[in-house]
């Protein structure tokens, strides 16, 4: 009923060609950035964004980028912990070895770092594909997990391996407070989900989707595949880099190889999976079933047998959380197999027919 | 009937030869094809015709023989230096990208002729800055006009993966055409469409032809259309060519009524 | 008509892809023993989303049954699986050929018996394809992908043969078929119609051929059957004639003369 | 306002981790159980909420964020790991949260001057570390019988497994040994390179520096390397009972340095947990585990924070709700004396006095070797006293290396006061 | 040398268990093109499955023969898995019939979770032994060839030859036998299969079994190795580079890569790690097969990928 767009005739190309070219939609998500930099901070506590909604954003812009390379380009990478970790010690390494290094810079050179792994274990792509080559990424990520650890040098030879940072600034202004940092992190996601949003849309998207969807044909229409694939990784990489670094900088403050895992990778993967591939939108949710709904179930489980009035130990609540989890991701997946992103736009799609049915 | 004018010798297949192991699909074919012309290649299934246009389309790579294209020859060539001297083509087994728009998938044609960079394309904005914007939406409105023209205007947000069987063949051909090429190899453009369907798409490969001049390479087994809009055919079985000319002299080859088209045309 | 005689019979039925395509608005057909049906439309109209509603192919495709009901002889079958429905003598034979690309030619038609258990009966069949496409039988060794359209097509068929069916849904089967093997594929059909008879449901945008090898035929606009009858019948009637036959008005047309393509019949405003 | 004092734990109950933190975690919870049933500390009831990191850094943080503000705000914390406790060193110093990390964490935080909020309470790695070196020698007849040996270390690759290898370094230094180091990835399960490394190297003796499946992993190897498990020393995450269990016979005759204690069912302290709270149904974990080494290291530990609690409340009120600081106060000024500890329960658990200051954060610096024998641990050393002639320098080196890069300065007197 | 010999020997023997679990990787996806990232959860399932239940066995019978409590948590285990295989089927992958591989493997990753938590539920999160009697100590033999002679492994022999028994067995049922050939068609195309009448349904069910009985015989070496307990499940990742090398889609493929993959990783970490550090082998297994993959894209033995238009 108020979901409609009928009567938005467009009129140029230029209107048909934008972001979200139903006006509900626009306000919709005009509303929501709003909401995110203006209310939340207002609202939320400490806890919640510190624990939940900043880990939220960083993983999703690591999702971002992960499915520029995977749900657009399609070549399937479990090396995004790998990147994440190359950007973060990238970063580190700017900032503490150069004196007066300001935050934004070392992220970004923390990501332009990330970018030039990413297409160094890129090339395998050139030769080898899908499963194989999910596999063989896997490579740059025990490599890197093995760098960090045994390479002195990266880590400035703390004997622990251990790093940290601490007394962050942006733009002189001190990034301590979880409203802040909660504040910098969701400036960052936009603005790289803005441009993510904008590659995707524009030519150099439509070759990555073309050597996803069908490479030969690609070539044969005068696409480069080693071109399309490179260039993926490296924007892809360098937005994992970025995301790393912040996770690093402004999430953990202090870290060690193992907070870049082999397991961030497989996460990754799947929040773009569950997500939707080649959806930027999807990258969102995907962050959010991955990252928020283990938190909520283990807060969710303890308080749901406490009314039926018996206590269930942290153990029997983890376990149940892993099954309810895989359960979850499974039932979705039946629902939508395209990930929550396919789910939301049929949702649309539904409204818009609603209140008659066809 | 207006009468064409057919130009020069554009593109040259020089005795190409082409094996897969044991399997020899292309024997020491030549033909040429000439400017403005409607090129047929007809024969029996797995005769080869298909192969020819992976041959010329730097897909596979013959052992034998060479292409020359407006005076270049070649040994072989690479897919992108093709499409950049403006050879387009549509597959028989619909190669579609099959999880983009119709209107993504017509834009990838014109892909060889946007010149904004990696980063003035992350850049773009509606305000106009730095070009990206401008530039998309030029190509969308020759995409467009290809859109009307395909008729295909109610489709063009779809995922391609989504359109019946003739529709994506539209798409298919839609894509070709977004490219500008100067020679357009059909693979088959009509397999799938009824007799409506058919004429529409006579119509439009006539049309691309006399407007924009393009000279066409049109494999079809529909022996009414290939009769009807080429000007000379090639025939081919197992590999060989055994025919080569006007449709007339072609439907009278007996070879040709031998090996391919039976007794009942 | 639901005759005593009757093998298919669908009723009214709606399909929705995705939750949210309706694309079968109530379609209805019958095909009884031994006739060769034939469902006629234009692209988009409906023809391959109905055979699959028979071979309860549409669940892969995310589609589904939302109305009416789908009879084979009397007994219900929406709820059974393909494999079910092969066992009971249904197979479809799928439009896009989809052959399994690692698997040589014989490999294909062979995975085609996996529901016959009799040896000899399989040899019989495997010879009886060959037969029918010799073609096959020179690239029997090579693995599928590698083999041109019309042989995968070839393929396809044969598989579908080597099932031994009673109810075959043909989609398609004439494309990228050189001119030839289309008359010997429906030459088959007759054949196997006539010697075995086996009942056809073919979708096929052919309609030359189809309504000349056919029985009954049926004409899909967009989701509904606009006009059905006997094939002879609907080779005459002017309509036919003119958009499906290109013989308005006596002669054929040729494709060099058709000067506009905006003029399409639609029976449905 | 209800008189509760928050305890956040952050526990590993699934994962690679399970086997050896589970009974930690219930040591722990156990014992603030057995608190409450004992009437609280001066009354005031203990609130407990576990929280599962899976021994994953990320996971602490973010159990650490979640939980430090819940509940009128976390007042100690022990973060279970050697890796979260860098991770979380520097954002407890910010929420003013106590960090206590009984026999991990970083050595050099044994300087309270520097690390206010460290609490590594009776011993760190580098005590672990100097009293197997001073054990062997003991074996050997002499610490200048160690000239021209071979000792391997076998450590975990993390922040955990690296910390007693400037400790190694300086004593083979001074005596002569060779140090081989050989890393194994976490979590541990593939060593086969390792322990062929080993049986081409042949080291008189082969320290274990590993956690969870690692360790019963590296018994396993040297079992089928040949290697004999009496030259072998674990540190005290390496020899408890899941670690040897399942290899039974296989890992006779290997050797294990205690934080104080070993398994000990006898205990006082274990013999009223079991009286009041598992003979009620209300201990956590199975009954045969009660007394077990890790489940008495989590008892331990937890008694740690309680008596720190007990002491804070000396000072700022008893019978009140301590804050942060006011409970770091009172770790900083234990005073548990053998008969304190003997009256908690603790009797031949723990040896007294282990007294902290604002310049000593372990309180406590002795250790025993204990030997598996097939079927259950027994000391086999006496005390043994780390040398603080060499660890003492050690922390202050390493602690003013990290206030420098860090840019603080050490607290003053007064400071210590507060 | 003799040192040489014995890390070449423990690389191979490393490498034949390594196969063991690749083993249940090729055969699902050979025969249905998922590719089962649950693997590793299934192999832990089972040894648990197996621990417990030869210490639950004699309990509950009350017959306290080491033999009778491994060969019944056996046989229950078996019995277990293949509920798992029918369960999964049910539930999950008749829904998903003709989605793509990621989506497959997405579902993969679900099941992954769920039978961690359900293992971990049932039969609890400690270190578990498997005791079927596999000999502990080393031999040495060849004492007068080589100083201190070479040291064998009779447990990794057992285990090797176990793991060579299945490859060759399933090796049979794959070649030409008529379901073999249905499985590979399934694989293909899905819809295609279902078409033609081959009960995907069916099919699955035999598979995923399959699937379950190598994870039990891998779990049960494993864990009778390394005692069973949740890192169990990382073997899963050791086994992938295995998996590639091979070819996803070839049972002896996966013994050979398991060979190079073992003798690789190991001769890499004794001879090479001590220059950089050690701790090579993981990144160093997957860069060999990152190498063997630039050769031959599809792994040693794997199908040809296909790529036409
Ligand atoms: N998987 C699908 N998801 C969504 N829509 C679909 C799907 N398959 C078909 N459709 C839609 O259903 C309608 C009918 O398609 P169908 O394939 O049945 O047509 P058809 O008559 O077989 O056409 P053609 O002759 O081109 O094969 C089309 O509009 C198409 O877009
Ligand atoms: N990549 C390949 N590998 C092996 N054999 C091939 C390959 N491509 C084509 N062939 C073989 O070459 C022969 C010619 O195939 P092609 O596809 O060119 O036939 P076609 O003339 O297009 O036939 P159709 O009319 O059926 O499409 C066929 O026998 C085919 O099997
Ligand atoms: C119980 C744990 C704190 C011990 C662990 N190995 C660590 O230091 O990280
Ligand atoms: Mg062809
Ligand atoms: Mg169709």
């Amino acid at each position: 009923m108020f979901y409609r767009e009928n009567g938005q005739f467009k009129t140029t190309y230029r209107a048909d060609q934008q972001i979200f070219p139903i006006a509900q939609d626009r306000w919709l998500i005009l509303g929501l950035i709003a909401f995110a930099f203006i209310a939340v901070p207002m609202l939320a506590s400490d806890y919640l964004m510190r624990a939940i909604l900043i880990p939220f954003l960083i993983f999703s812009l690591a999702a971002v980028g992960v499915n520029v390379l995977v749900g657009y380009c399609g070549q399937i990478s479990l090396g995004s912990g790998a990147f994440m970790a190359v950007g973060a010690y990238g970063a580190y390494n700017f900032f503490v070895r150069v004196p007066g290094m300001p935050l934004i810079p070392a992220l970004i050179l923390g990501g332009l770092c990330a970018t030039f792994f990413g297409i160094l274990f890129g090339l395998p792509s050139l030769r080898v594909r899908g499963l194989y080559l999910a596999v063989a990424t896997l490579a740059a990520q025990f490599f890197a997990d093995w760098m960090f650890l045994r390479i002195k040098w990266f880590t400035l030879d703390t004997p622990s391996g251990s790093v940290a940072v601490s007394n962050l600034q942006v733009f002189g202004l001190p990034l301590e407070s979880a409203a802040s940092k909660y504040l910098f992190c969701l400036a960052v996601l936009t603005l790289i989900a803005l441009l993510a949003k904008n590659l995707v849309r524009s030519a150099i998207g439509r070759e990555w989707m073309a050597i996803r969807d069908m490479d030969v044909a690609a070539a044969v229409i005068g696409i480069r595949p080693m071109y399309a694939k490179l260039s993926a990784f490296a924007v892809s990489s360098f937005i994992i880099g970025v995301a790393g670094a912040l996770w690093a900088f402004v999430y953990l403050g202090a870290w060690e190889p193992s907070a870049f895992s082999v397991d961030y990778s497989f996460r990754l993967l799947f929040m773009v999976i569950i997500g939707g591939l080649g959806s930027i939108m999807g990258s969102f949710f995907g962050a959010a079933f991955i990252v928020v709904l283990p938190i909520a179930l283990s807060q969710f489980l303890p308080f749901v047998a406490g009314l039926f009035g018996f206590e269930i130990s942290t153990t029997a609540v983890s376990h149940a959380e892993l099954m309810i989890f895989g359960g979850l991701i499974v039932w979705f997946l039946i629902v939508e197999p395209h990930g929550l992103a396919r789910l939301w736009s049929i949702g649309k799609q539904k409204l818009r027919l609603w209140p008659f049915p066809h | 009937m207006t009468q064409k004018k057919i130009g020069d010798v554009v593109l040259n297949v020089q005795n190409i030869s082409l094996r897969f192991g044991g399997v020899k699909a292309l024997t020491d074919i030549s033909f040429d094809v000439r400017e403005h012309e409607v090129r047929a290649i007809i024969g029996p299934n797995g005769a080869g015709k298909s192969s020819m246009l992976n041959c010329i389309n730097g897909v596979y790579q013959p052992q034998e023989g060479s292409i020359s294209f407006r005076g270049r020859t070649f040994r072989h060539m690479n897919s992108r230096q093709v499409a950049e001297m403006g050879i387009a083509r549509t597959f028989q087994n619909l190669a579609l990208f099959k999880g983009m728009s119709v209107i993504d998938n017509l834009m990838t044609g014109r892909n060889l002729r946007i010149r904004s960079g990696l980063l003035a394309q992350a850049f773009r904005n509606p305000f106009g800055i730095g070009g990206a914007q401008k530039e998309e939406e030029a190509h969308r409105e020759f995409v467009e006009h290809i859109i009307d023209f395909l008729e295909i205007q109610a489709h063009r947000k779809t995922p391609v993966g989504q359109l019946p069987y003739g529709l994506q063949k539209r798409v298919d051909l839609g894509r070709a055409l977004a490219m500008e090429p100067q020679v357009l190899l059909l693979d088959e453009p009509m397999a799938g469409m009824n007799l409506e369907e058919k004429q529409d798409m006579s119509r439009f490969i006539l049309d691309v032809n006399d407007e924009f001049g393009t000279t066409i390479v049109l494999i079809e087994h529909d022996m009414g259309v290939v009769m009807d809009i080429s000007d000379r055919v090639v025939v081919l079985d197992y590999g060989k060519k055994i025919g080569d000319g006007t449709p007339d002299e072609v439907r009278s080859n007996e070879e040709v009524i031998s090996a391919y088209l039976g007794t009942s045309h | 008509m639901s005759t005593s005689n009757t093998v298919l019979n669908v009723n009214g039925i709606e399909v929705i892809y995705n939750h949210v395509i309706l694309v079968l608005k109530g379609v209805s057909l019958t095909v009884s023993e031994g006739q060769i049906a034939a469902i006629l439309g234009g692209n988009g109209a409906g023809k391959t989303t109905t055979l699959r509603a028979v071979s309860n192919l549409l669940r892969g495709e995310r589609g589904e049954v939302t109305k009416g009901s789908i009879e084979l002889r009397g007994e219900r079958i929406e709820n059974l699986s393909p494999a079910d429905l092969v066992q009971r003598g249904v197979v479809q034979v799928m439009e896009g050929r989809h052959c399994f690309a690692h698997l040589t030619i014989e490999e294909n038609l062979m995975t085609g018996a996996y529901t016959r258990k009799s040896k000899a009966e399989i040899a019989a069949n495997l010879e009886k394809v060959y037969a029918y496409f010799p073609r096959l039988k020179t690239r029997r060794t090579s693995q599928a992908a590698y083999t041109s359209g019309g042989e995968q097509q070839m393929c396809a068929i044969g598989r579908a043969l080597m099932t031994n069916p009673s109810v075959m849904l043909l989609d398609e089967p004439s494309m990228g078929l050189a001119p030839q093997i289309v008359e010997e594929v429906f030459e088959i059909v007759k054949d196997l119609n006539q010697k075995e008879k086996v009942t056809f449901l073919l979708a096929e945008q052919n309609t030359n051929m189809a309504l000349k090898y056919a029985d009954y035929g049926y004409i899909m606009e967009s989701g509904r059957i606009v006009m059905d009858g006997v094939a002879s019948e609907l080779r005459n009637n002017e309509d036919v004639k003119e958009f499906y036959l290109g013989m308005g008005g006596g002669e054929r047309k040729s494709f060099k003369d058709v000067k506009s393509y905006k003029r399409r019949k639609r029976w449905l405003a | 306002q209800a008189k509760e004092q928050y305890l956040p734990v952050l526990s590993y109950r699934t994962g690679a981790y399970a086997p050896n933190g589970t009974p930690t975690a219930n040591g722990i919870v156990d014992y603030y159980k057995l608190v409450n049933e004992r009437g609280g500390i001066n009354g005031v009831k203990l609130l407990v909420e576990e929280c599962e990191t899976m021994y994953d850094t990320a996971r602490s943080v973010e159990c650490y964020e979640r939980l430090k503000g819940k509940n009128g705000g976390a007042t100690l914390i022990h973060p279970w790991a050697t890796g979260a406790t860098f991770a979380l060193t520097e954002k407890a110093a910010v929420d003013k949260i106590p960090l206590i990390t009984t026999g991990y964490g970083r050595s050099e935080s044994a300087d309270g001057t520097i690390f206010k909020w460290n609490f590594p309470l009776l011993g760190t790695y580098w005590v672990a570390a100097d009293v197997i070196v001073q054990a062997i020698a003991q074996k050997e007849g002499g610490l200048d019988k160690l000239k021209g040996k071979k000792i391997a270390l076998v450590y975990h690759d993390s922040p955990f497994g690296k910390e007693p290898i400037p400790l190694l370094q300086e004593r083979s230094k001074m005596h002569g040994f060779e140090l081989q180091l050989l890393p194994v990835a976490a979590p541990g399960v593939e060593q086969k390179a390792t322990w062929l490394q080993i049986r081409q190297a042949r080291p008189d003796y082969t320290l274990l520096w590993g956690w969870g499946v690692m360790n019963s992993t590296a018994l396993k190897e040297a079992q089928a390397t040949g290697y004999p498990r009496e030259k072998m020393y674990g540190v005290w995450w390496s020899s408890a009972e899941p670690d040897v269990k399942d290899v039974g016979q296989g890992a006779k005759g290997y050797n294990g340095v205690t934080l104080q204690h070993g398994t000990d069912k006898n205990a006082p302290v274990i013999k009223e947990i079991l009286a009041k709270l598992h003979d009620k149904n209300k201990g956590t974990g199975p009954r045969d585990e009660v007394g077990e080494t890790l489940y008495l290291r989590g008892v331990v530990s937890a008694a740690m924070g309680v008596e720190g609690i007990r002491a804070a409340q000396e000072r700022f009120g008893k019978g009140k709700v301590m804050t942060g600081e006011q409970v770091r106060w009172g770790l900083e000024n234990l005073n548990l004396t053998q008969a304190k500890l003997d009256a908690l329960g603790f009797k031949g658990v723990l040896r007294g006095p282990i007294s902290t200051s604002c310049a000593d954060h372990v309180g406590a610096g002795a250790a025993r070797i204990h030997t598996w024998d097939g079927t259950k641990w027994g000391f086999t050393t006496d005390w043994i006293e780390a040398d603080q002639q060499i660890i003492k320098p050690l922390v202050k080196a390493t602690a003013a290396k990290y206030a420098t890069e860090k840019k603080l300065t050490p607290r003053t007197p007064a400071d210590c006061q507060s | 040398m003799a040192f040489f010999l014995e890390t070449l020997f423990g690389g191979l023997m490393v490498g034949m268990l390594y196969s063991l679990v690749a083993l249940g990787f090729v055969l699902i996806f050979k025969a249905s093109g998922v590719f089962n990232f649950a693997q590793g959860a299934m192999v832990l399932f089972a040894a648990l499955a197996m621990a417990r239940l030869s210490e639950w066995i004699p309990q509950w019978i009350g017959i306290d023969n080491k033999w009778v409590a491994n060969v019944a948590a056996f046989a229950v285990a078996g019995f277990l898995m293949f509920i798992m295989a029918w369960l999964i089927e049910r539930l999950v992958l008749r829904h998903l019939v003709n989605q793509e591989a990621a989506t497959l493997l997405m579902a993969t990753l679900g099941i992954t979770y769920f039978i961690d938590g359900l293992g971990q539920t049932i039969f609890g999160s400690n270190i578990y032994k498997i005791d079927i009697g596999m000999p502990k100590d080393p031999v040495f033999v060849l004492d007068s060839v080589f100083q201190g002679g070479l040291l064998l492994n009779q447990e990794d022999i057992i285990a090797a030859a176990i793991a060579a028994a299945m490859v060759i067995v399933l090796s049979l049922f794959f070649q030409k036998t008529a379901t073999g050939r249905a499985l590979r068609a399934v694989a293909d195309d899905h819809q295609a299969a279902q078409s033609i009448g081959i009960p995907l349904n069916r099919i699955w069910v035999i598979v995923w079994c399959v699937a379950g009985l190598v994870a039990l015989v891998a779990g049960m070496i494993w864990g009778s190795k390394l005692g069973v307990q949740f890192s169990l499940t990382t073997v899963a990742l050791r086994a992938l580079p295995v998996v590639i090398l091979g070819g996803l889609t070839s049972v002896p493929g996966a013994i050979i890569g398991g060979l190079i993959i073992g003798v690789g990783e190991k001769l890499s970490e004794v001879y090479l790690g001590p220059f950089v550090g050690g701790g090579i082998e993981i990144w160093f297994a997957y860069v060999l097969a990152l190498v063997f993959l630039l050769f031959r894209p599809q792994g040693l033995f794997g199908e040809k990928i296909i790529d036409r238009v």
